[in-house]
């Protein structure tokens, strides 16, 4: 470390600390905005896995319910509006009629596949791996074929949901108005993700359904001998959780931007698997999870798109530009390894429920 | 039971397969000697963009020519280059387009393997062969392609002119006096040459502009090319923290995200290789106009001139020149366009043709 | 319930049962494991579906196709095994399934709080509502269970083994609280296969054998003979003969030993002990007082905090498991299925478990399948392993065969010191002699013989000395042959007066 | 299944069981043909408003076969693309036994191949008998560190390796681009490229394509069921995916079995990747990016981690891929389809309880059991104490 530092010019660590916070300081606005931009997608996803873990069904499958939730509400809207017209944009998130409905057509496609998940490890108590990697492999096999097909058809334009805007007036507040613009300067996808994650938390630690839920997913035999449906919760759980991933889907294709690209989900369901894991299966720490990852990515792209000066930015040039690629996913571990260490899945995680078996 | 049940349906596929193979192969009926097949980028076919622009040339091409349609096939990663060309020869193809500037080094080899079948790559020049027409790793180049590898026609674009005049374009309408560039990695050679034209453009028109150059990963070729999203959220940042009211894209499908972001600010956006007003009505509200490269054009050209005999082996350079390039129609928003850029931009194009507008660097293509 | 069938692949579990509960009574199903009792229950509780039969209820027949049916008729049961959820505090477990509201979504816990409370003390104990239950002792696990019930105001109530685990003070406390259930009411069904406790509480005592009824008494009109020849089909000696020991020189020398559990809590503290070859040393003590830590560490499986332990005058403190395994030390674990067994691997595998990478089982990295297979079936052969072949996975076994498993893989060869912690937990009579003879013979072998059991009957029969163990410590030593019951019992319970833990020295007399 | 072995019956029972052996395999493969069919006809004639062509699926199926299968040089393209698939497959599968859910073969095989080409780079000048097995060796070494690194962190903090291998596959193609425009940058390459493999590169042994690598990977097969079935270290591996508990008291480390497994996993992806390069690609350039390490988890999956199983799934995937390109050339149907065919097989097979109702078939229990609780394990429960 200290040769390393000398190479640089004799920088006293101190000034760079400081020249770094003084940085960070500056680009926070902008990057939280991005950071959240970044998470919805990640968290929604392992919001989803977090639903369907705690009542005890592994869900790899996320991906495979985020691509085909994205193609979906993509495809639904244009042959929507091919039928009934694009319709006029409300005001605030340009809503349209077609925009809604396709948003409704990814959440039942996410819940669709989320049956056959249930299904297959409920029902037929398959291997539930087995059964998520063929979602994953169905969901990016069918979405692709049918995106290369179209490519030979002109479909009509397109609309996407559009940002809250922020009154000035608010997002200048000092010390929090940068913290509200960028949890809720986001189109209703984005902010319904926020809203999601509070509920959701509370709903898991207070309510009735939480409370049967962890059961099932500790010990379900327990449940049952207090005349809890166990199979009925989990199928509950399992299929809701989809709807879940196909907001994170749907935000690709008609929130964030506005259209389907064949894998265009680039294994964000399988960072939300991992955000699942390092929020130990909590709707909250999820979400840390997911900000934290987003959060890093965000930090390497400000420090891309507008570098830092003086000295601090002397610095960054000796670091290879990949070091900031690999950045998010370097933090990740660390934190993991270092603060967290083990987080331990629900006690029934992966088991497949077996009712008549003589104890 | 899997642990037996999966070599068993592996086995009996393989069987029932080769039972199917003894069929013959389906018959093709065609009033030319070309049969003709593209290999397009990796990823997908439907880019809104390059591939799928090339591909359309193709037909044309076809199409003049009175060839079948083009067959087409997806890469899934570069290590399906060789094994796809192969397998249009083993079908028959005599007339094989490869679109992507990383399937030179494959289609080199295959046209030095099959010398009696035509290739012509796009994106792909320098090609790069040894004195014996081998592909040469060292990158010596010693060889000439126009002699050695008389089947195979590498289309290039000076990608740095029409970045050049899309740099003019966005230095004049810019009000904040910040405009950027999003490439979508460093490492290809057009899209960098696009971006040093677009640099040396803007500063051409108004030294003070400020240009911002952002490339969405510097690694990871498919969040590069294919992640629209990380494009919107990275234009986004531009425009919020840098003021860049004029975003350049050179990414691909990532690239439609940037011009998303663009029109969800209200900013302007400069498309990329094709009218992206046809390509990609999605951002028709914001873009302005886009910087072509004719690629449909080339490809279809290309084709026509393989059947009549009159292709020329080798490198074959596309620029102002020979129109190969330009910045397409501002489709309504001509008004934002002043009388004296409309100037400034014929002449600039002129001068391109005639050598005295320098558009690039020394180290053209290289970051 | 009237002619209640049961089948399950290979064995008939229930068969024509008929079982009258009357309001008001206890009433007891005496039965050894495997009898089919819990299958029964489970019946009668709706997790087992019966082939034949049907279930009354005040004079109508009715259907309980899952335990929501049988709480509706307020039927309510106490599992053998806990059915409590480790991670969720006492009142999240009590409320599971009959939640206290607050509004139609939301909990009330205050309320359920309140509610736990209330009831504890109206039949006079206590408990933290909001304590994990992970952090409970198995007795208040086990009050935890029965407020289940009692929160639920069951009117048919079965206990499944309930005194499993308790202390002869605590089933006297329990017993207490099922006759004022009862005076309410309330009816019970008392599983058990402790004459003496079915003689104690029940009104009337049925007992089945093999799936079926063999019996119908009155405790006034029997004695434990004839219920134990009732209930096994032939006469049994009640106690093993176990003849007279003669230790020799010291094997198992322990110093001070502090160890910790899960959750970093010191549950052995300051152990001292010694047992010689050729003697049986009992530890008595109820459950979760440190008795499994205590073994665990031992074998070398748990980390010692602090202390000595001298194998053969050699200091194996914090060996590895295959070094005290090297040592010829011989383990049988509580839990069979967390360390004793491999249950998804074949009974070859599990049989050599210990000794799989040393010859003739193994050459150097190859093992030997033919060697394995060998030493398997010789072994099966020994033990009477009831099993197919020696290549079905150990899961597919009873609970009684795989303990023989276990055992003999580690009674077999010469073992210097054995360490068994609940050899013969829910085993059939026929297997608790069968492997108390082995014990017994062990110990004749010149083996020192560690027995750790919940069930105080099996220590007073079998050890040459008795060590109580309470909150981690060993409070008192006794002779083995003239323990009396109430007396251990009672230093189960209290940990007995500080004058006794004084006395209590380590070194048999 | 051992049972239903140990009683084997009469010459018509005989029949019956045999039948009871096939059944599902058969109709789990034809119902997937049978499905992707109708999604073809459907499409066709959804999407592309084509005329409605029942014949198409055939031609589609036909093309794929012979792609496959149709000459010599399309069975020798089917096994080029086999080897990486079965290699990766099985480091995976060894992952899957010892409860570990390796994820990481896409960025071990990617380091795996940047160790070859690195050692090969500098081994231009010496013999291929040198250069080869240095540069096998040096992918090998690779890959092994890359699945080393997640499991020391879950050996020594618990990380678990779900999340550390997806992360390890990024910071693997970050790193790779920055060897290939840095140290291994070939002098004025543009775009960035490594230099040729040289002397290192794989002999063709049969057809125009088929390497050395193809026999390398046949060859792991026997050797990894040896490794698990036969020797003392597979039976620790194994003991550790079934219960670690017991594996500790049978004297077994589960800590450094984790570590053991992970390099022994990410050794054989990188061994995949190696053979990629220095079988196919031969040079690498920032775009050498590769679908093998997703599919090889569902090879691993399909193959029910085991060898044996592996090889077949392994053939099946390289089968379609190799013919998928083909069927899009000849019959215009998308490559994507042969996922969704995969997806449907892996379906119909573990539905097969289903399907065995279906058809009145007595299910084998017991083998299944097992077998899914070691993979879900993995997972879900802890594996250290």
């Amino acid at each position: 470390m200290d040769s390393f530092l000398h190479t640089i010019n004799g920088i006293p660590v101190l000034g760079i600390v400081f020249q770094f916070v003084e940085y960070f300081l500056n680009a926070l606005p902008f990057m939280s905005r991005v950071a959240v931009e970044l998470a919805v997608p990640i968290c929604l996803a392992a919001l989803c896995g977090v639903m369907c873990e705690r009542s005890g069904v592994v869900n790899i499958g996320l991906e495979g319910i985020m691509l085909t939730a994205a193609f979906t509400g993509w495809f639904a809207e244009a042959v929507i509006t091919g039928i009934m017209g694009p319709g006029t944009p409300t005001p605030v998130f340009g809503l349209t009629v077609p925009l809604v409905l396709a948003l409704l057509a990814a959440i039942i496609a996410g819940m669709l596949l989320s049956l056959l998940h249930a299904w297959l490890s409920i029902s037929v108590r398959a291997d539930q791996i087995i059964a998520g990697a063929i979602i994953n492999i169905a969901a990016f096999g069918m979405t692709g074929y049918l995106n290369t097909l179209l490519a030979t058809v002109s479909l009509p334009v397109t609309s996407n949901f559009t940002a809250l805007t922020i009154p000035s007036a608010v997002s200048n507040i000092p010390l929090v108005g940068w913290l509200i613009d960028a949890l809720f300067g986001q189109g209703p996808i984005g902010i319904l993700m926020v809203i999601i994650v509070v509920v959701f938390q509370i709903f898991l630690f207070r309510s009735r359904w939480g409370l049967r839920t962890r059961a099932v997913g500790e010990h379900p035999r327990a449940a049952e001998t207090v005349g809890i449906d166990v199979i009925r919760t989990r199928y509950r759980n399992v299929v809701l959780s989809g709807a879940l991933a196909a907001l994170g889907g749907a935000y690709l294709s008609i929130e964030a931007t506005n259209g389907f690209q064949a894998g265009m989900t680039q294994g964000r369901g399988f960072i939300g698997l991992a955000a699942m894991i390092v929020g130990r299966w909590t709707p909250l720490g999820a979400f840390g999870a997911a900000l934290l990852f987003a959060a890093s990515q965000a930090i390497s792209q400000t420090i891309s798109i507008s570098p830092p000066t003086g000295e601090l930015g002397t610095l960054l040039d000796h670091v290879p530009t990949q070091f900031f690629d690999a950045l998010p996913y370097l933090i990740t571990i660390v934190v993991l390894a270092g603060l967290i260490g083990r987080s331990i899945a629900p006690a029934a995680d992966g088991r497949p429920y077996q009712r008549e078996s003589a104890s | 039971m899997l642990t037996l049940g999966v070599p068993r349906v592996a086995a009996m596929t393989l069987v029932l397969l080769v039972l199917a193979a003894c069929g013959g192969s389906p018959t093709t009926t065609t009033n030319s000697k070309w049969k003709i097949a593209l290999m397009s980028a990796t990823g997908t076919l439907q880019d809104h963009n390059f591939s799928q622009y090339s591909w359309e040339g193709a037909k044309k091409g076809a199409a003049d020519i009175g060839a079948k349609d083009p067959a087409t096939v997806v890469p899934v990663d570069s290590t399906d280059y060789a094994k796809d060309i192969q397998t249009f020869v083993d079908s028959g193809y005599n007339l094989i387009v490869t679109v992507a500037f990383d399937e030179s080094g494959a289609t080199t080899t295959a046209a030095k393997k099959n010398p009696n079948v035509k290739f012509i790559g796009v994106d792909q020049s320098p090609i790069c062969i040894d004195t014996s027409g081998n592909l040469d790793t060292t990158f010596g180049c010693k060889g000439d392609p126009k002699t050695l590898l008389p089947n195979y026609t590498s289309l290039y674009f000076q990608e740095d002119q029409p970045g050049y005049l899309a740099g003019m374009v966005a230095a004049s309408i810019t009000k904040t006096k910040h405009i950027a560039a999003v490439g979508g990695i460093n490492v290809v050679p057009p899209v960098v040459r696009y971006i040093q034209g677009f640099q040396l453009g803007a500063q051409a028109i108004d030294p003070s502009v400020k240009v911002d150059v952002a490339y969405v990963s510097t690694s990871d070729f498919t969040k590069a090319f294919n992640d629209p999203v990380a494009g919107k959220v990275l234009g986004s940042q531009l425009i919020s923290q840098n003021h860049d009211d004029v975003l350049f894209q050179v990414a691909g499908k990532t690239g439609n995200g940037v011009l998303d972001a663009a029109c969800a600010a209200n900013v302007y956006a400069i498309g990329v290789d094709v009218d992206q007003y046809l390509s990609y009505p999605n951002a028709d509200p914001c873009l302005v106009t886009s910087a072509e490269k004719h690629l449909s054009n080339a490809v279809e050209q290309a084709i026509k001139k393989v059947n009549d005999g009159t292709i020329a082996p080798g490198d074959t350079l596309f620029n102002a020149a020979n129109n190969g390039i330009g910045i397409s129609p501002f489709h309504g928003k001509e008004g934002m366009i002043s009388a004296a850029l409309q100037a400034k931009l014929t002449a600039a194009l002129n001068g391109m043709k005639n050598g005295s507008v320098t558009t690039c660097p020394a180290k053209c293509g290289q970051p | 319930m009237r002619g209640i069938t049961k089948r399950y692949p290979g064995v008939v579990a229930n068969d024509h049962i008929d079982l009258d509960l009357r309001q008001g009574e206890i009433h007891a199903l005496l039965g050894e494991n495997g009898a089919g009792k819990t299958t029964l229950m489970n019946i009668l509780y709706g997790l087992a579906v019966p082939d034949e039969g049907e279930i009354l209820v005040d004079g109508q027949a009715v259907r309980i196709a899952g335990p929501s049916d049988a709480i509706a008729r307020g039927i309510e049961m106490v599992h053998q095994h806990f059915m409590l959820i480790p991670v969720l505090s006492v009142a999240e477990n009590v409320v599971l399934g009959e939640e206290t509201m607050a509004n139609p979504v939301f909990l009330d816990r205050r309320e359920a709080s309140r509610r736990i409370r209330k009831l504890a003390g109206r039949f006079g104990f206590e408990l933290d509502p909001d304590a994990k239950v992970e952090s409970l002792s198995v007795g208040q696990q086990q009050r935890v269970e029965i407020l289940k019930t009692l929160y639920r105001d069951a009117q048919i109530l079965v206990l499944d083994e309930p005194t499993a685990v308790l202390t002869p003070a605590e089933t006297e406390e329990i017993f207490v609280l099922l006759r004022n259930l009862a005076k309410d009411g309330r009816s019970i069904i008392f599983i058990s296969h402790k004459l003496n406790e079915v003689l104690e509480i029940a009104d009337r005592i049925t007992v089945i054998r093999r799936g079926r009824v063999v019996g119908e008494r009155r405790p006034a009109e029997t004695d434990d003979k004839e219920l134990a020849e009732l209930m096994v089909g032939r006469s049994v000696q009640l106690t093993v003969d176990r003849g007279e020991s003669h230790p020799t020189e010291v094997m198992l020398k322990v110093e001070d030993l502090h160890v910790r559990d899960d959750r970093g809590n010191e549950v052995v503290r300051g152990v001292d002990v010694e047992i010689r070859r050729g003697e049986i040393l009992g530890i008595a003590g109820v459950a979760g007082n440190g008795q499994d830590e205590f073994v665990e560490a031992l074998v070398g499986l748990r980390r010692v905090a602090s202390g000595r332990v001298w194998l053969n005058g050699r200091n194996v403190t914090g060996a590895s498991p295959r070094q005290i395994n090297e040592a010829n030390v011989g383990y049988v674990p509580a839990d069979r299925h967390r360390f004793g067994l491999i249950l998804a691997f074949p009974l070859t595998d599990n049989l050599v478990l210990t000794s799989y990478y040393k010859p003739p089982f193994a050459h150097g990295l190859v093992r030997d399948g033919r060697a394995i297979l060998a030493a398997a079936r010789q072994r099966v052969r020994e033990y009477d392993v009831r099993t197919p072949s020696t290549e079905v996975a150990a899961q597919t076994l009873s609970g009684g065969n795989q303990q023989k498993l276990i055992v003999s893989r580690e009674f077999g060869g010469d073992t210097t010191l054995l360490v068994l912690d609940q050899p013969t937990r829910g085993l059939d009579v026929g297997s608790i002699e069968f492997i108390h003879k082995r014990i017994i013979e062990k110990r004749d072998a010149g083996t020192a013989v560690l027995l750790v059991s919940a069930e105080l009957d099996e220590v007073l029969e079998l050890s040459d000395r008795i060590a109580v163990m309470y909150r981690g410590k060993l409070v008192a030593f006794v002779d083995g042959r003239q323990a009396d019951k109430n007396q251990v019992g009672l230093l189960m319970a209290t940990g007995g007066a500080t004058d006794e833990t004084h006395e209590a020295t380590g070194t048999s007399t | 299944m051992s049972q239903a072995i140990a009683r084997l019956p009469r010459p018509r029972a005989l029949l019956r069981y045999l039948w009871s052996l096939i059944a599902v395999p058969l109709v789990s493969f034809f119902l997937a043909l049978l499905v992707g069919a109708i999604v073809i006809i459907l499409s066709s004639t959804l999407v592309l408003k084509n005329p409605f062509d029942p014949t198409l699926p055939l031609t589609a199926y036909q093309a794929l076969a012979q792609g496959a299968f149709g000459s010599f040089n399309s069975v020798v393209t089917t096994l080029v693309i086999t080897t990486p698939l079965l290699l990766a497959g099985l480091g995976v599968g060894i992952g899957f036994r010892a409860g570990l859910f390796n994820i990481g073969a896409q960025g071990q095989f990617l380091m795996g191949a940047v160790g070859a080409v690195a050692v090969a780079a500098n081994m231009q000048s010496s013999p291929p008998a040198i250069a080869i097995p240095a540069a096998l060796a040096g992918g090998a070494l690779a890959g092994a560190a890359w699945g080393f690194v997640p499991g020391l962190l879950k050996a020594t903090s618990g990380a678990h390796e779900v999340v550390t291998t997806i992360m390890m596959n990024y910071i693997a193609l970050a790193s790779l681009a920055w060897i290939v425009k840095g140290p291994l940058k070939e002098m004025g390459s543009n775009p960035p490229t490594t230099p040729d493999v040289g002397a290192a590169a794989l002999p063709i042994l049969i057809g125009s394509t088929g390497h050395l690598g193809i026999l390398l990977a046949f060859a792991a097969v026997p050797i990894a069921w040896f490794l698990l079935f036969r020797t003392t270290r597979g039976f620790e591996i194994r003991a550790v995916g079934a219960n670690p508990d017991a594996a500790r008291y049978a004297g077994v480390n589960p800590r450094l079995m984790i570590v053991l497994t992970m390099s022994i996993a990410g050794m054989l992806a990188g061994l995949a990747g190696a053979c990629t390069i220095l079988g196919i690609s031969h040079r690498m350039n920032t775009t050498f990016q590769t679908k093998v390490g997703f599919d090889s988890i569902t090879v691993a999956l399909l193959g029910r981690s085991n060898p044996i199983g592996i090889m077949f799934a392994a053939l099946l995937f390289g089968a379609m891929r190799a013919g998928a390109p083909p069927m899009q050339i000849n019959a215009g149907i998308p490559v994507e389809l042969v996922d969704f065919i995969q997806a449907l097989i892996l379906l119909f097979l573990i539905a097969n309880a289903v399907l065995r109702r279906l058809l009145r078939l007595r299910g084998v229990a017991g083998a299944e059991q097992t077998g899914f609780q070691t993979i879900t394990r993995s997972y879900g429960r802890e594996t250290l104490t």
